[in-house]
């Protein structure tokens, strides 16, 4: 695993990509650019106890001395994140966690919901330059900007679906997904998924039931994003105990932990 | 200017006065992948009970002014797993290595004393947990129970005792003294305070556990305070704890009366923290001139 | 839709829950320069005392995280100043005058009670003051003495009483059952926290008066649960107060079971507050579709 | 008195003047203007809990809709306000408190040690612009560019003295101040003082000893700023009882106050 550390980061850029959302470029001096797709970064908000913790987004992009995340407004700590102009300060600790490892003998399916895009534009921009062959399943409430830019960068690959139809099917990722397996031309394929709770549960119910390897990233409240501090459990599926999400996951197979 | 940090808890000796509060730094495993934690005084371990516990239901974190509320509730997978699996990992850190244990009876106290007996530096007795149905602050709340555990672990294990107390409590120094007479070497305070927060759309706590207790910056007046009271009424040594983020924090505590301080939550925001503290404290001591921290243990007091 | 905000205080009608706490908005008439505070439920005095009283060396007032320490030791002209030159400026105001009181023994309590009576609207008897040396807080920690107090208010006046507890105790539940049962007609929760602060240069407190009580954000998460604590153990009504800054801390605590709020440091952030806290209030009542501020008080419990 | 209101201004300027002294300009719309030498602002540091109190400074000049402060970083709060950048918002009540009331049959001597001058510069102004006689002896510690700016505003009119000699007379204001007013060519004085502690005390002294009228601006820890928490109370100096700063002054006559 790479060596974690806290890098006192300046941003590069941050530009409102969507309503509410931005995208937020730093530079971290000596951060060698190395993390898996799923990993996360902790940030520290600024130097005074209002807000007090450390909030975690996931690696949009990264490279040597560079990390792109998205930062949805939410509250008042993301609210916060994305005030921050060029030249602000900020400590990113990371990265964090266990990312996807994809198995290359099989077809990967990326099932995103809303922000759930940002671990899965990590992988999907991996398997891009390693030339595999995968295909995302893009939820969203309505066509987005965000939609658009995926459109973009991903082209045919990503199949869009929205709540109000206005792009691609009128329909939900999860319920989306079944025929659009169906459709696929491969034998073997394994899930990938990020989204909002009901969806990620959908999404290895579906998965279980077909015998299809499903990994989830989950969200859970953090305190310490390094497994210290217990905030983040979850319940193992079948055993007895917990695990963290921010140590042991936040990516985990669908079939070991109960969510 | 050489200064001397070291202290003492009974026999033990610390090379320093900087250690970590339970629950907030794991075994010190995880940690030392980022600094070598062989520098700080001591760690001490989440809350180990005889049993495996699952903890309580998520989210068991919620972000409150200045600090947090949480609400574990003492998940650890139980003293058989420490002995065997933990423990044999964190023995060679070249530093104090102070075992908390939580228990639901007097007697489940005792014996996780027993079991420790000798096999880590020092015994913190938590009996000061809001977290849990049983047991926990239950304990700390009550003279004659506390006396009742201390007595208990204090027969069972030759290692100094340390007795964490709780601040949800009319007169903290009350049960301070009797822990010292019943046998304590040294007390802890503070652990966190009891509150909660709602979720006014769900109408309801945002804690899974509902209640929960509160750490950090938020508390650090109150559990100062607390310190106060105590050192000026017992002879043991006072750890003080509670929103300790920066050195200038942590030497509050000491000219409050603290030998020794835990830091706490300040590691969420800062990994670092404690290491930082250290070395904080360690240059103030210098600028000011002051050869030992000793010279400043509750140099304040009313006029 | 029309909401309802009325509330009742024995047979004392406020026209909406949003009070000011005491020590925090004068009498009223410095603020009603910036705003018409009689739209607000009611104000609460400065707390009273027999005799004139100069309050605490200075700094009096100390920062802290998401909050400050005060140590005013209850600065006052005393009764007779107050019936004789502020009662006749602020009886014309157009919302209730709760009128705070402090004694020094319970004969004190008796006697500004009796001198109260018919003047203002209801008295809230203050128990639970940190920063003086003589009555204060020590009453409001004692079972017996809380007894001994709220019955002499009880007997003295025909005006409602409130009395304002203490969070530096282990179970103010308690406390508060024994006010009710001593004829209180509500309780205010809470007063200040004890805490201090520590200047490291100059090696003392950082207040005058050595110690102090903490209020603001901070204290929130601990307000909000004694609230909770004491509402599902007692039938008058609880009033809130701690940390509230805004409307959502505001339906926090009517959530959490107190049926009117104290607005107390916020206002000193925002002279505004008080107004800017009712009129959120409203709006969230409207918003949500709740006709009455009644239907959600106490509505959050464990499950 | 003026109402007191809640503005929340713009910064439309800020310049360091000279080491850890900031020159604030903002915009506070609707503000007419009007206020009296002495009086000072409320400032909220921002939306969150911390810092938790607005901090309070003196009105160095202002106009409609402008006000000017200076802010000396010496913690937290003040560093966070002199960090405001041109645009950023701030909450600022005022104003505040009783202001200099100017004797105009006398002589006005106007002492000011170290940022003392800020309430002084706003009265210096305006009997400039009355074009009313006055002197200032400004005592700092070395010369700094801010007595330089003074120069260039009040010239012959200020006095220099410095601890260090590096401009003009090596003294403090206080011990400067008898000699100072012995050469002046006026019967009747009247002394308007600023700056720390120590010297307001010998100020005030000197001033008994000769029957000078001598008026003093406080500075004392504030929570309100509006006289309601008592937070800054001041011994009346032969009465019984107290003053408050934020509302009874921050000016007060010299054998008002105890200090
Ligand atoms: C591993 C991980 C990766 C994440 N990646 C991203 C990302 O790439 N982009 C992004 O916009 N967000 C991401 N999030 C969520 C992000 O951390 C939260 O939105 C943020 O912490 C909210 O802070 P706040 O102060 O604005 O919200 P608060 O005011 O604290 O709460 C507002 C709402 O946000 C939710 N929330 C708060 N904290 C968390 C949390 N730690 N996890 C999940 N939900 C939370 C709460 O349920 C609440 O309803 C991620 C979360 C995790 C755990
Ligand atoms: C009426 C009045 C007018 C003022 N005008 C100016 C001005 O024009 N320019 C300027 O730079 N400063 C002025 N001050 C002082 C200024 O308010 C303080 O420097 C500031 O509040 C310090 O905040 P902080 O968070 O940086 O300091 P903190 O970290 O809180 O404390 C740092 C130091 O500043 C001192 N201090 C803190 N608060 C106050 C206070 N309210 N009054 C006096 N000293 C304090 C403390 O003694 C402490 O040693 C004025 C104060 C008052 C009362
Ligand atoms: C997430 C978390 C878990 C904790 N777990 C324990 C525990 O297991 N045993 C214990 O004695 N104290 C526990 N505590 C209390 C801390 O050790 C400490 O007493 C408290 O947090 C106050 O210090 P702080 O403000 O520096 O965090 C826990 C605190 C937190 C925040
Ligand atoms: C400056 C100050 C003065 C106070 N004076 C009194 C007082 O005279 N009587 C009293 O009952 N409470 C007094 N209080 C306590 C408040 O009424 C209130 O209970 C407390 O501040 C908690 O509420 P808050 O967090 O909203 O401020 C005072 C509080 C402050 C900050
Ligand atoms: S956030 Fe602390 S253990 Fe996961
Ligand atoms: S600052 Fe509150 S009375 Fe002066």
């Amino acid at each position: 695993m790479n060596k974690i550390r806290d890098y006192y980061s300046t941003v590069v850029n941050n530009t409102l990509i969507d309503n509410n959302i931005y995208l937020i470029e730093m530079f971290l001096p000596e951060f060698d650019g190395k993390a898996e797709p799923g990993q996360f970064m902790m940030i520290k908000i600024d130097e005074t106890y209002d807000p007090f913790l450390r909030r975690p987004y996931s690696i949009l992009e990264c490279k040597k001395e560079r990390l792109k995340i998205l930062v949805k407004i939410v509250g008042k700590g993301s609210e916060m994140i994305a005030q921050k102009k060029k030249k602000d300060r900020l400590y990113v600790l990371g990265p964090l966690g266990v990312g996807f490892s994809v198995d290359k003998n099989s077809h990967s399916v990326l099932v995103a919901g809303g922000m759930g895009i940002a671990p899965l534009w990590f992988l999907a921009r991996g398997l891009m330059k390693g030339k595999k062959k995968f295909s995302i399943v893009y939820g969203e409430r309505t066509a987005s900007l965000l939609g658009k830019e995926m459109d973009k960068t991903f082209g045919e690959r990503v199949f869009f679906v929205t709540d109000d139809g206005s792009r691609g099917l009128k329909s939900t990722a999860s319920d989306a997904l079944p025929s659009f397996l169906d459709n696929l031309p491969y034998r073997e394929s394994t899930i990938y998924a990020c989204g909002p709770h009901g969806m990620l549960k959908e999404v290895i119910n579906f998965g279980m039931g077909r015998n299809i390897p499903v990994y989830v990233s989950l969200e859970e409240r953090m305190a310490c994003g390094i497994g210290v501090c217990l905030g983040c459990s979850v319940k193992r599926k079948g055993k007895y105990g917990f695990l963290t999400v921010c140590r042991d996951g936040p990516v985990f197979k669908g079939d070991e932990v109960e969510i | 200017m050489k200064i001397d940090l070291s202290t003492k808890i009974g026999k033990l000796k610390f090379k320093n006065p900087v250690l970590t509060a339970s629950g907030t730094f794991g075994y010190g495993l995880l940690i030392n992948e980022i600094f070598d934690i062989s520098r700080l005084g001591g760690i001490i371990t989440k809350s180990i009970t005889i049993r495996s516990r699952p903890g309580n239901p998520a989210p068991r974190i919620v972000e409150a002014a200045c600090g947090m509320l949480n609400s574990i509730g003492l998940e650890n997978k139980g003293i058989e797993n420490f002995l065997d699996e933990v423990l044999p990992k964190i023995k060679s850190f070249n530093t104090n290595v102070i075992a908390s244990i939580a228990g639901e009876t007097v007697d489940e106290y005792g014996r996780l004393a027993e079991k420790l007996d000798r096999n880590v530096s020092a015994i913190e007795v938590n009996i000061s947990c809001p977290n849990v149905k049983k047991g926990g602050m239950s304990f700390g709340q009550d003279l004659s129970s506390t006396k009742k555990v201390v007595k208990k672990v204090r027969r069972k294990t030759s290692l100094p005792v340390i007795v964490k107390l709780t601040p949800n409590i009319t007169r903290i120094e009350d049960i301070a003294k009797a822990s010292e007479e019943s046998g304590a070497d040294a007390v802890s305070i503070v652990n966190t305070y009891e509150g909660f927060s709602i979720d006014i759309y769900r109408r309801n706590s945002k804690l899974g556990g509902f209640s929960g207790g509160l750490s950090g910056p938020a508390i650090k007046p109150l559990a100062l305070f607390a310190v106060w009271k105590v050192a000026k009424n017992i002879d043991v040594p006072v750890i003080g704890c509670g929103g300790i983020m920066n050195f200038s924090d942590a030497i509050e505590f000491f000219m409050a009366g603290a030998s020794l301080i835990e830091v706490g939550s300040a590691t969420f925001s800062d990994p670092n923290a404690s290491l930082r503290i250290l070395k904080g404290v360690k240059h103030f001591l210098e600028e000011e001139n002051i050869k030992s921290i000793k010279e400043i243990v509750g140099i304040v007091d009313e006029n």
